[in-house]
């Protein structure tokens, strides 16, 4: 079990700087993953550390041992793929076993680990099948089972949920969460979908355009944004972004809306730098409201009834759309005109720079 | 440190060409130098026992001003443009039939590929007998339907016809067995979703079989180009050129200048035309098959 | 693929015994005449063979069991052979002796690829005035000899008699035979309303040579020369022109079977499709064999007879069969001596090799009553005198005879005029001739 | 199975289409069984009785048939798995690997696809004679294996595979040499069958090369050894020696289609996983 390091890492395609001076420690045992859009740098990251990429500048490290110049074989990684990539000719046995073979490990020692991690996974049945003759949900346990028996340092999994169905995803997520349990094993995730990263990670690492955004618990990530692109790609719904002006400032920030509503918040002002904001408001903090003295008034045009809560779409009177959260027996109907209320302590503003300011946490 | 990633790179960089070497080793000794010794005696005056001087383009110059030759050029032209279509058509229509895995498909796929088997010496003597209008095959059958025999290789129009057919009867196995893999490599997740699409034969065949298989079909398209470009056995053996010159193509004059005339560099300089007509004709061929590709 | 590789190494291994070692001296035949060991393989009694292959085999069996010093390697090509040998003697691989045309000669001797012969021949005694004419002409290039001649062939008229006396054309129990290009012209047709049958059988289809021997038979009956010198060709003549124009008549009188290949050809004259049949000497022995089969359509109604003269002099082109010695630096005296014994054999033997109905090179052969009691025979004897190859100094006769052919053809079907043809003939003749 | 049931009609024609195809093949083997002496007077006997042995009597009469069917099998068999070493090496090194030069490199081997044989048969015919090469089994072979289709082939075919699998390897440890030998090369079975088929298919009727390369007779293919044995005008005096000896040179050949026929749809259905 070993921590990563990543001391200034950069990638290269020609011209196009892919990632740029990446520096971030991993710690032993930690489940890491790595959040963004397609075309951060996610997976080029991930396959730098797999060793699948060329570094072309800065120093990967797993333990004590720089690794950038080994082969991938030589890193003590093992690696779960989008596709699987299992072997199609051979069988889900041959398939775990290929790497231990090539590692010389011993034969009884291979029929061990391999039969160990089989059980673990569910998939005694399948050994002697030819992993063409799976379904999807079967190869994505053979590949993880075959990832399970080299004992690696570090695993490293390629958005292995991508291609499963709903159910399975689920199901999927949760024994991976209990394997990281029960192995201990350090564990770098590749995700584009930011229920996956809350749900798994110890830590997320939000990246944009080869960069990192943030690097925080999932919950830091989502109280505390560091930019607007953190605050706008995490949280589903998605957060609303409105452009303000700031009003007046005390111990609280007092926002003006374009259509000239005023909004408190818990914004410290004395942090705040001169110029145009943008408001961010998750859903779940503002609730609809009597129509007289709430600060926004709105129209309702869908009801989305998830149950436990209920997400109301509206617009405001200059059309500009938001999306409020009602409990789950909400009585709001299509068309009503409703006011909103807005909790002062859960808004964010965000200056030009797209730097985030939030209200200082309490306790 | 860091200089030593970039240098060790490099490294394995040449280790990787070590894959392709032995080949190399062979195409070079095999191709690149005997192909630049032709270019090097189209340019002079030589038989095969050796030299006699450098004449520079004059063997191209005689070329084109040599009627036989020209008439070889179209007549190989003409026998690409008889066969090539019909071989890559009918070897995927044989091949869409066929690609099922019911017994009598695979008893046909092995009779449309036996005669791919057979030298060239033995199809053009069984096919021959077969065009004799004596007493060949297809005369035997001709007088018993009431018509007169008719004599397709001593006929001008309809020798390269008949050289066309016995092309085709013999090479059909080949486009066959390409689209066959072809067609197995399709998904068959495709025809489902056609079928539950209600598609038509029609429309499942051009919609999804068809650019399925496109690369195939570009495939097939090459090779046979290629290899109709050089055909050699047949009118030697069946009609020898004749009549009239109607059947000879290039490679024949080739062979009957260098082999049998001892002009061992004008034949070279027929040899280099005939490198560059294939080229360009794969290249035209080639783009052609990327420009739809890439739409 | 295992059982395959397996395979193969097995046959590697099985390739590589069998290498037997024997202190005889090695002599390397090359010919063609096509292989028949299963049948003649351990045959040595040479009067017993029959046939080209059969004659050959049986001949260089006794030569092996007569001389049991040397071991003979018979190397047996696909007629002609020549692309093969051209390819060994480039890559000084040359064997002691190969078949050659006479035509051919030529264009090995003039590249140094050829050793003369006379001097050892003459050794041996062998002169060159044992020749017969036609045979002496093949092998003598500047007043040397290249090789041994094996025999002269012409083409014959293969008369089926039965139909000949069907249609009036037998007199004294001889068939009439033509005199000028009308008297053939008015027989055939003669012959084709009292037979319902072409008069003449001719091989036409996929073969271009008979078009070449027939149109330079009838030049050379007219006195015209076919080549002026050495790189030139003369055949834009009136005589080139009544050559085509007597085919092409013959052609389009229906006057001869068409569209026959060579075996079409002989199996109509078999079955009696025709009257005469235009082919060379080597197949008078098949002919005279059906003529004795009672089933046969020529049963007792077989004759041969050379070319009729139809113009001003009694000539037929022929061409023959030669052992040739390649230029080797590397061979040893012994293995010379080898090949001379051999080629005295074969001189030796030129009765024998005469039974495959080739014309004998050796003039003491036709006078003798063996040959001429052979059947047929007396009505060849002739030949020796009249049998005419192209002058020696024209080279490349053989890529020639195909261009000739090849426009002699277009002009008797029609697909160009006379003249047109002539003209492209002469052409591309001299565009060969010019380029040596 | 593929959707749907043939169409009547199409199913019609390809069985006449068949029956077309066959038709001169069961007349080059009526031929075969056939006296010579009988053709000889009439083609059409074919048709009917009595039919024969000797043919085939005569043609192993003498051991040389055996000698020049070893020699093919041994030129054939070793052109194949030279092809498909070498065009598998190259193709895998072409698709996967990067090296300085690649791509100029195989976009010249594209256009040696172009290079008709005439145009380099002399020069190769000389330059082996320089190192004494002819009469062996290496020249026979040697030239076949410049023939760049089956790099191109080879090379289609790896790219075509997932790289994903190679770096599951890579990440399991396995050299290079070792992805390409165990990981990759089994994938390409089909291709392998089908390359093997065409270059066993063109070794075995090959005429020019071993004609002018293989002069002795102890070397002779069997597509040489079988033209040796011909007249000057075999085709009239010996037509059913001559099916018979063509029945001969392809009876092997077909049967190698066959086996490998069995070889490709196993591979095929395995590799697609019904």
């Amino acid at each position: 079990m070993s921590g990563v390091v990543l001391d200034g890492v950069s990638k290269r395609y020609g011209a196009v700087t892919v990632i740029d001076r990446l520096s971030l420690t991993i710690a032993a045992g930690e489940f890491v993953v790595f959040l963004g859009p397609s075309g951060c740098g996610k997976s080029t990251l991930l396959r730098m550390i797999a060793g699948l990429e060329t570094v072309d500048g800065g120093e990967i490290r797993i333990g004590a041992r720089r690794v950038d110049h080994l082969a991938p074989g030589a890193r003590g990684v093992a690696m779960v793929f989008q596709q699987y990539a299992l072997y199609p000719h051979m069988s889900v046995r041959e398939n775990m076993a290929f790497g231990l073979r090539n590692a010389h490990v011993p034969a009884d020692e291979i029929d061990r680990r391999v039969a160990a991690a089989a059980d673990a996974l569910e998939i005694m049945p399948l050994l002697d099948r030819k992993s063409t003759q799976l379904s999807g949900g079967q190869q994505q346990r053979v590949a993880i089972a075959r990832a399970i028996v080299k004992q690696p340092d570090l695993f490293l999994l390629d958005e292995p949920l991508s291609n499963l169905d709903a159910a399975l995803r689920m199901r999927t997520r949760l024994e991976i969460a209990q394997l990281h349990q029960r192995l201990g094993t350090t564990m770098i995730f590749v995700t584009h979908d930011q229920v996956e990263a809350m749900t798994l990670a110890d830590r997320i690492v939000v990246l944009n355009q080869g960069g990192i955004e943030q690097v925080g618990s999932p919950m830091d990530i989502y109280l505390t944004p560091r930019t607007e692109f953190v605050a706008s790609f995490v949280g589903s719904p998605k957060i609303n972004l409105l452009p303000v002006t700031v009003e007046a400032a005390g111990e609280m920030t007092r926002v003006r809306l374009a259509n000239g509503a005023i909004i408190d918040t818990a914004v410290a002002a004395a942090d705040l730098p001169a110029g145009a904001m943008t408001l961010g408001l998750r859903p779940e903090c503002i609730r609809p409201a009597a129509l007289d003295g709430a600060p926004l008034a709105a129209r309702v045009q869908v009801v989305e009834r998830l149950g436990e809560r209920t997400l109301l779409h509206v617009v405001l009177d200059d059309g500009t759309p938001i999306v409020a959260e009602d409990s789950g027996l909400s009585a709001v109907r299509p068309g009503d005109r409703i006011g909103l209320a807005v909790q002062p302590e859960r808004a964010h503003l965000f200056d030009a720079d797209g730097l985030g300011h939030h209200p200082a946490q309490r306790g | 440190m860091a200089s030593l990633t970039p240098r060790r790179r490099r490294a394995t960089d040449w280790t990787n060409a070590l894959f392709v070497l032995p080949y190399l080793i062979v195409f070079v000794a095999m191709i690149v130098v005997p192909l630049a010794w032709g270019m090097w005696l189209s340019t002079t005056k030589s038989d095969l026992f050796g030299t006699e001087g450098f004449v520079g383009l004059t063997n191209f110059v005689r070329l084109f001003g040599d009627p036989i030759f020209l008439q070889t050029v179209w007549n190989t032209f003409y026998f690409v443009l008889l066969t090539v279509p019909l071989l890559a058509v009918l070897g995927l229509a044989l091949a869409l039939v066929l690609n099922r895995q019911a017994r009598w498909a695979a008893v046909l796929r092995t009779i449309f590929f036996a005669s791919t088997v057979l030298s060239v010496t033995v199809v053009t003597l069984v096919w021959r007998l077969v065009f004799l209008p004596d007493s060949g095959l297809l005369s035997v059958v001709t007088r018993a339907l009431g018509g007169t025999p008719i004599a397709f290789l001593n006929d001008e129009t309809l020798a390269m016809p008949a050289i066309a057919i016995t092309t085709i009867w013999w090479c059909i196995g080949l486009p066959m067995v390409l689209f066959l893999a072809a067609l197995q490599q399709v998904p068959r997740a495709l025809y489902e979703a056609a079928a539950l699409d209600n598609a038509s034969r029609w429309r499942t065949l051009t919609r999804i079989t068809l650019p399925a298989i496109r690369r195939t079909f570009a495939l097939v398209i090459i090779i046979e180009v290629i290899l109709q470009f050089q055909l050699f056995g047949q009118p030697q053996l069946m009609t020898l050129g004749g009549p009239n010159n109607a059947t000879r193509p290039i490679v024949l004059f080739i062979y009957e200048t260098g082999w049998r005339q001892w002009e061992l560099g004008y034949a070279s300089a027929a040899a280099q035309v005939l490198f560059a007509m294939i080229l360009i004709a794969a290249m035209v061929q080639y783009w052609l098959s990327s420009r739809r590709e890439a739409r | 693929m295992r059982p395959l590789a397996l395979l193969a190494l097995a046959l590697l291994v099985a390739s590589c015994g069998g290498a037997t070692h024997d202190d005889r001296t090695t002599l390397v035949v090359q010919r063609f005449f096509g292989a028949c060991e299963a049948e003649y393989g351990r045959n040595t009694d040479v009067a017993a063979a029959e046939g080209e292959c059969g004659i050959m085999t049986s001949i260089i069996n006794r030569f092996e069991a007569d001389n049991p010093d040397i071991r003979v390697v018979e190397n047996i090509v696909f007629w002609p052979g020549y692309d093969q040998l051209t390819a060994q003697l480039a890559a000084n691989d040359a064997p002691d002796l190969v078949t050659m045309h006479g035509s051919v000669i030529a264009d090995y001797q003039a590249r140094g690829l050829l050793d003369p012969v006379g001097g050892d021949l003459a050794t041996v005694g062998i002169t060159p005035d044992q020749f017969t004419d036609a045979a002496r002409r093949a092998v003598t290039i500047d007043g040397k000899i290249w090789g041994l001649p094996l025999d002269s062939w012409t083409m014959l008229w293969h008369v089926n008699t039965n139909l000949f006396r069907k249609a009036g054309l037998m007199r004294n129990g001889q068939p009439v035979l033509p005199r000028s290009p009308e008297e053939l012209l008015a027989q055939a047709e003669q012959f084709e309303r009292r037979t319902g049958k072409p008069y003449l059988v001719q091989a036409t289809a996929n073969e271009y040579a008979s078009y070449t021997r027939n149109f330079y038979t009838f030049v050379m009956q007219q006195g015209v020369p076919l080549f002026t010198d050495a790189r030139h060709a003369n055949f834009r003549t009136p005589a080139a022109h009544r050559a085509l124009e007597l085919f092409k008549q013959i052609r389009a009188r229906d006057l001869t079977t068409q569209n026959q290949d060579y075996s079409a050809a002989v199996a109509s004259f078999l079955n009696g499709g025709g009257g005469v049949f235009l082919v060379g000497t080597w197949m008078v022995q098949d002919f005279d064999t059906a003529s004795r089969n009672p089933d046969s359509a020529l049963h007792n109604g077989y004759a041969v007879f050379p070319y009729p003269q139809l113009f001003q002099r009694n000539v037929t082109f022929a061409d023959g069969h030669n052992w040739v010695m390649p230029h080797n630096p590397e061979r040893t005296l012994a293995e010379h001596e080898a090949v001379l014994r051999f080629l005295k054999f074969f001189a030796a033997h030129d009765a024998d090799w005469a039974r495959t109905g080739h014309m004998p090179a050796f003039a003491a052969v036709i006078d003798s009553p063996k040959w001429r009691a052979l059947p047929h025979r007396a009505a060849l004897a002739e030949i020796a005198h009249t049998a005419t190859p192209l002058p020696k100094q024209i080279r490349r006769q053989f890529p020639i005879e195909t261009v000739v052919g090849q426009e002699a053809a277009a002009a008797i079907a029609g697909n160009k005029s006379i003249d047109q043809a002539l003209a492209d003939m002469e052409r591309r003749v001299n565009d060969i001739l010019q380029h040596i | 199975m593929r959707f749907g049931r043939t169409h009547p009609v199409a199913l019609t024609l390809i069985v006449i289409a068949a029956v077309l195809m066959m038709v001169p093949l069961f007349w080059v083997l009526a031929l075969s069984f056939k006296a010579n002496a009988a053709l000889m007077a009439d083609t059409n006997s074919v048709f009917s009785l009595p039919y024969t042995l000797a043919n085939y009597r005569t043609l192993f009469g003498d051991g040389q048939v055996f000698r020049w069917i070893m020699n093919s099998l041994i030129v054939s068999l070793g052109m194949t798995a030279g092809v498909l070493i070498l065009s598998s090496l190259a193709g895998y090194g072409f698709a996967r690997l990067d090296f300085p030069g690649r791509s100029v490199l195989f976009v010249i081997v594209l256009l040696g696809l172009a290079v008709p044989e005439q145009a380099v048969i002399i020069a190769r015919h000389q330059m082996l004679s320089l190192v004494s090469m002819h009469n062996t089994y290496g020249a026979l072979i040697l030239p076949g294996l410049s023939a760049p289709f089956g790099v191109f082939l080879m090379t289609q075919y790896f790219r075509a595979i997932p790289r994903d699998i190679d770096e599951a390897a890579l990440l399991d440890g396995a050299s290079r040499f070792k992805i390409f030998w165990k990981v990759l090369l089994p994938l390409t079975i089909p291709a392998q069958a089908t390359l093997g088929i065409f270059t066993f298919l063109s070794a075995w009727n090959d005429y020019w090369w071993p004609l002018i390369s293989a002069t002795n007779k102890q070397m002779f293919t069997l597509t040489v050894g079988i033209a040796s044995t011909q007249m000057n005008f075999a085709q009239t005096e010996g037509l059913g020696f001559l099916m018979a000896q063509a029945v001969l040179a392809g009876l092997p050949i077909l049967i190698v289609y066959l086996f490998f026929q069995k070889y490709i749809v196993q591979a095929v259905a395995g590799a697609a996983g019904r």
